[in-house]
């Protein structure tokens, strides 16, 4: 047996034990299961701390930084006081880059979300009505979706009451909603059971040579 | 001073990026870069305050030797283990400590969490696919027929009906009209509550994340 | 071509072979007379344009051309165009690029230009064998930087409706107008939930989701994780916060800490309650699993963005006979919280949560002026559908955002 | 959390009613082993996308080469992966010569995995019958890239061997001797920007696989922009079934629909059990 193929076999069983550990969890807590867990979130939690450090720290920050660029020091500076946590007297500091991180991610998010969630949804509700050339069942559907849209839309006012006429239509949106709900679950479904079959074809024929 | 500098952080940084979006001149056209990469920075080191976070919490568990205490020893060297590697001996390429640990213990483990959820799908449309009330009749309509539509049984059991009609074209019809339409419905008014929290973070009038309403 | 195979498929007999023949025939004129010698001059670019790239930070200059006659389907004996440029009209050409050929129009952009130069360029369409075509001087031209980018403005004036009418609900809700906002049941149910743990002697579990302090649903569940605080602080019942990301976790803890001091319940305050476990997906899920198991929450929330551990998390929580309740933006991930949740907030509802939960009549009104702007967006969607159906194009090529 | 009451003595529909979930579990992996070992070989109907991509490369001549794109990585493996081992010894029996590629980091090795496991049984040699480039990060840039020179994006193959010692590689410049684009996708960047570049914009004819997931969403380019499509593992068997290679997708699909099958009937009973305890429970109701 040479290294490789030692270092191949060795991993799979490591692989396979650690499966079966994680599967043990169906039939309820037991030593196996929190074995599994302890070890997968130490070595999760190590693994993304690696990662972070060669992929974002080193060549977002170190990298720049050696090289002399020096609108890089904010970043550092914003970093190093997200650290101040670890002393109490001056851990006040830390909300700077919290105050920073929280202000960026919501003024990115105001200019994506209203373009791409908002105005191109009312778009792409639109453009498909042009009746020029489309069969008369591709418009029916079209009208279909857009009175979902629409009676969707109403089921989110806050400040009407469901009643009368908003009642009415918020109703068909929640029709809509939970119709929505119903087929994305048994859309997923198929795929959830592609992921089951891929772990036991993992055991069976990799581990096992079963099949 | 220690609640309003961050609001004035908050303001000049979210007022930045929304106005970066209209503006192409210099040097505006390299900001929302900038700060991105500046918060994935900030984010890279704050990750040392969870780890640290994480093994305080089980350190201590050990030296009190509290029930399970073996479980924390079990974590720490998962988290020693790969993490003395990755950094000293040959960093993440592939055919390392690191990446056998990766390809071999959390790869598995993340499929076999991920696969679990065949298991759960299941259990969770036994118990709510029910039709308790119209809303739940409804729900487990559509879930039924896109279920039956996605496997060759649904077609088998329409098959008296002319092609275009059979079970996978009702299903495709389901998840084409009015699932997009419940999904786009929701779609839009989730964005309306992100523009408008995003704006009150801006001006200040949300600043519960710096502790208090 | 295929119009004519298409009839000699649907006839047959003698008027087939007939029709066979004609197509045949109008092959072989396609291939072998009407294709002109490789070796001739290939037609020049079809109504070449330069011109300063529009809606940039300047130093680029944009070159659009149409089809070269030669370069159409069975003439398409033009191979590739090449682009030449000089700072003076009559000399010192240098190739600075080249583009395969096969489409109708055709775009190159020069981003080796300095801004406020002059610049001239040349266009030539170019065979196999290697034979030019003609070309003209193209220019003078000179790039620039732009201050605003003029096929946003849609976006600037959605976001000025959109602000204003946010802002001028905040503003009279303040000056003391009373707000109706209508009954949801999810967040009815947050003070019975948090008083069912206490009744048992659990704790509340509370998980915010798993990204990071820059999403906007993570700000929304830690605002209302504020407000959960303060009433396990109030009942002093165990309060259990379980993270994914570390600033997060540093965001919670001042909530936490700061929702207790409010209540002047410091004491009962410990930093631990909110803990970190891993930034990992998958890894989170087990963690939280696994407290789940044994710590047995009486409640659990699930604020914030979820991805595919969604169905994991509250599968378990179901399991162990927890009240719980949910509430995303993420689409995906609705369809299973609503089957397996006691009660779910639908996308913009966890936005108004805050609202609900701290009476606050400035978030109140803000609520008000979003619904304004979905009136708006009704209005607009049931006008610009009339439109569309008559055929009426404009409103909707307004909504064109790039 | 059910509605009903608990009563001290609980009847058999009651129960079953709110079963163990344990029991579900029992099932569905019953239902997902059983047939994973052996193969039911259920009754299955090749699609047209699938029939068309297949009856493409059928008639594609000796000699000609076929790109294959391997966009995706071990978690979508278990769906993509039969389809790229049929589709393989589909064009090592009619003795094509296939250009592999990827454009997400892992799909390099998988490719060397692919390639091995196809090669098995066929008389073919690496860099004469079948090239394997690597990975090259970039996406769409480095589709359109090939359309001028295979050799700006990839000078080396996976192994760092120069293009120039390859055989195969010798008469392949860029998409111009290239007869057929295979995309096997699993998301972003993936078959929409093969079949913009290769299709769109050099006329190459583009066929694909791709996840269950994203199916819906491919299948509009059929017929006019891709050849054929083969979504999921359905469709990994069903290429199977055309190749005449019974494999991993074959013994898939069969858990897979069992699987489903049990699912339905557990929603069926849940429904059935949960209607004869509300009309019992009306009946006490009445007498009451």
């Amino acid at each position: 047996m040479t290294l490789e193929t030692f270092d191949t076999t060795f991993g799979l069983w490591i692989g396979a034990l650690l499966t079966l550990c994680i599967f043990s969890f169906l039939y309820k807590d037991n030593p196996f299961y929190r074995f599994a867990e302890h070890l997968f979130v130490g070595v999760s939690a190590g693994y993304w701390l690696v990662y972070n450090y060669w992929n974002i720290v080193k060549p977002n920050l170190i990298d720049p930084l050696a090289a002399r660029r020096w609108q890089y020091l904010l970043p550092l500076a914003l970093g190093i006081f997200m650290l101040t946590r670890l002393c109490p007297k001056i851990g006040w500091l830390s909300r700077w880059p919290i105050a920073f991180m929280i202000g960026s991610g919501s003024g990115l998010m105001v200019i994506t979300y209203l373009q791409s969630n908002f105005l191109e949804q009312i778009k792409s509700t639109l453009v498909p009505l042009d009746p020029s050339g489309q069969p008369w069942y591709v418009l029916a559907n079209n009208l279909i979706l857009l009175v979902g849209v629409v009676s969707g839309l109403v089921y989110f006012f806050f400040s009407k009451a469901h009643t009368g006429v908003t009642g009415g239509v918020a109703r068909i949106g929640i029709v809509f909603l939970m119709v929505s709900f119903g087929a994305s679950f048994g859309y997923t479904v198929m795929a959830r059971i592609s992921l089951l079959i891929g772990r036991l074809y993992f055991l069976l024929h990799k581990c096992a040579g079963f099949i | 001073m220690r609640r309003e500098i961050p609001l004035i952080i908050t303001f000049i940084c979210g007022a930045t990026m929304v106005v970066q979006f209209f503006i192409p001149h210099d040097p505006f056209d390299g900001m929302k870069a900038y700060f991105q990469n500046s918060y994935m920075v900030i984010a890279g080191f704050a990750m040392i305050l969870g780890i640290c976070n994480l093994t305080m919490l089980h350190l201590k568990k050990v030296r009190d030797k509290r029930p399970k205490w073996g479980y924390s020893i079990v974590l720490m060297a998962g988290l020693v283990g790969i993490a003395v590697p990755g950094f000293f001996f040959g960093g993440i390429e592939e055919k390392t400590l690191f990446d056998f640990i990766f390809q071999n213990a959390l790869v598995p483990m993340q499929s076999t969490m991920f696969a679990l959820l065949a298991f759960f799908v299941a259990s969770a449309s036994y118990r709510a696919f029910r039709a308790r009330t119209v809303d739940a009749a409804l729900l487990l309509v559509a879930g039924f027929l896109v279920m039956l539509g996605r496997v060759p049984l649904g077609d088998s059991l329409t098959w008296f009906m002319p092609e275009g009609f059979r079970m996978s074209d009702l299903a495709n019809w389901i998840m084409a009209v009015p699932n997009t339409a419940g999904q786009r419905a929701i779609m839009m008014g989730a964005a309306l509550g992100i523009v408008a929290t995003s704006l009150r973070v801006i001006l200040g009038i949300e600043r519960s994340y710096l502790g208090g309403g | 071509m295929n119009f004519l195979l298409g009839i000699v498929g649907t006839c047959r007999g003698p008027v087939r072979t007939f029709l066979l023949a004609l197509v045949l025939a109008s092959m072989a004129g396609g291939l072998g007379f009407a294709t002109p010698s490789s070796d001739l001059a290939p037609g020049p670019p079809v109504n070449p344009q330069v011109r300063d790239r529009p809606n940039d930070a300047g130093s680029a200059i944009e070159i659009t051309w149409d089809a070269s006659f030669d370069d159409t389907d069975g003439r398409g004996i033009v191979s590739s165009y090449s682009i030449f440029c000089s700072t003076e009209a009559m000399s010192g050409f240098v190739c600075i690029g080249t583009v395969g050929s096969g489409r109708k129009s055709y775009k190159y952009v020069d981003y080796k230009v300095e801004d406020g130069r002059r610049y001239f360029y040349k266009l030539v369409a170019q065979t196999g064998n290697g034979a030019f075509s003609g070309a003209d001087v193209l220019g003078p031209v000179m790039s620039s930087a732009q201050w605003f980018y003029s096929n946003r403005l849609t976006m600037l004036v959605a976001l000025i409706i959109v602000s204003a009418s946010v802002l001028v609900f905040i503003s009279r809700a303040r000056s003391g107008k009373e707000l109706y906002i209508r009954p949801i049941a999810g967040l009815q149910a947050v003070d019975e939930a948090v008083g069912r743990a206490t009744e048992m002697g659990r704790p509340v579990l509370y998980i915010p989701g798993i990204m990071d302090m820059d999403d906007v649903q993570t700000i929304a569940g830690v605002a209302i994780l504020g407000r959960v605080a303060r009433k396990t602080a109030e009942y002093e019942t165990p309060l259990s916060v379980p993270v994914s990301r570390s600033v997060v976790m540093s965001a919670a803890q001042e909530t936490v800490k700061e929702a207790y001091w409010d209540m002047g319940k410091l004491e009962a305050y410990h930093p631990d309650m909110v803990r970190y476990i891993t930034d990992d997906q998958f890894g989170f899920a087990a963690g939280v699993d696994g407290i789940m198991l044994r710590e047995k929450p009486a409640t659990i929330f699930f604020l914030g963005a979820f991805y595919a551990e969604s169905l994991i998390l509250a599968e378990t929580g179901h399991s162990i006979g927890a009240i719980q309740i949910a509430g995303t933006a993420m689409t995906s991930q609705l369809p299973f919280f609503v089957t397996a949740c006691d009660y779910t907030l639908i996308g913009e509802e966890l936005f108004a949560a805050g609202a609900y939960l701290t009476e606050d009549p400035r978030l109140m009104g803000s609520l008000k002026g979003q619904d304004v702007v979905k009136g708006l967006a009704i209005a607009f969607i049931i006008v610009g559908s009339i439109l569309e159906l008559s055929g009426i194009h404009w409103l909707t090529k307004l909504l064109v955002v790039n | 959390m059910d509605s009903v009451p608990t009563k001290p003595r609980r009847s058999l529909v009651d129960r079953l009613k709110d079963i163990d979930r344990r029991v579900i579990f029992v099932f569905i992996a019953v239902a997902v082993i059983i047939p994973m070992v052996w193969p039911i070989g259920l009754s299955l109907k090749a699609s047209p996308p699938s029939r068309a991509l297949f009856r493409e490369v059928e008639s594609l001549p000796r000699g000609s080469v076929v790109l294959m794109a391997f966009d995706y990585d071990p978690a979508t493996e278990i769906e993509l992966g039969p389809m790229c081992l049929a589709f393989l010894k589909q064009c090592f029996r009619k003795g094509l010569k296939v250009v592999g590629l990827a454009l997400w980091p892992q799909g390099a090795q998988l490719a060397r995995a692919s390639f091995s496991e196809a090669a098995k049984g066929y008389n073919v040699r690496y860099g004469v019958d079948y090239v394997n480039l690597g990975f090259k990060a970039g996406g769409i840039v480095v589709i359109d890239s090939l359309g001028k020179d295979f050799r700006e994006s990839f000078p080396v193959d996976v192994d760092g061997r120069p293009l120039s010692d390859l055989p195969l590689m010798k008469k392949v410049k860029n998409f111009a001797d290239i007869d057929f684009v295979m995309a096997l996708s699993a998301g972003d960047p993936g078959l929409p920007f093969w079949i913009m570049i290769a299709q769109g914009r050099f006329g190459r004819k583009v066929g694909g696989g791709c996840t269950a997931v994203s199916a819906p969403m491919l299948y509009p380019y059929f017929p006019n922009q891709l050849v054929g499509l083969l979504g999921g593992m359905k469709g990994a068997a069903e290429y199977e079934l055309l190749v005449g290679e019974k494999g991993p997708a074959t013994r898939g699909m069969d858990a897979q629909s069992i699987a489903h099958a049990a699912i339905v009937f557990f929603i069926i009973i849940g429904n059935v059990f949960f209607f004869i305890s509300k009309r019992k429970q009306k009946l006490m109701g009445a007498r009451a």
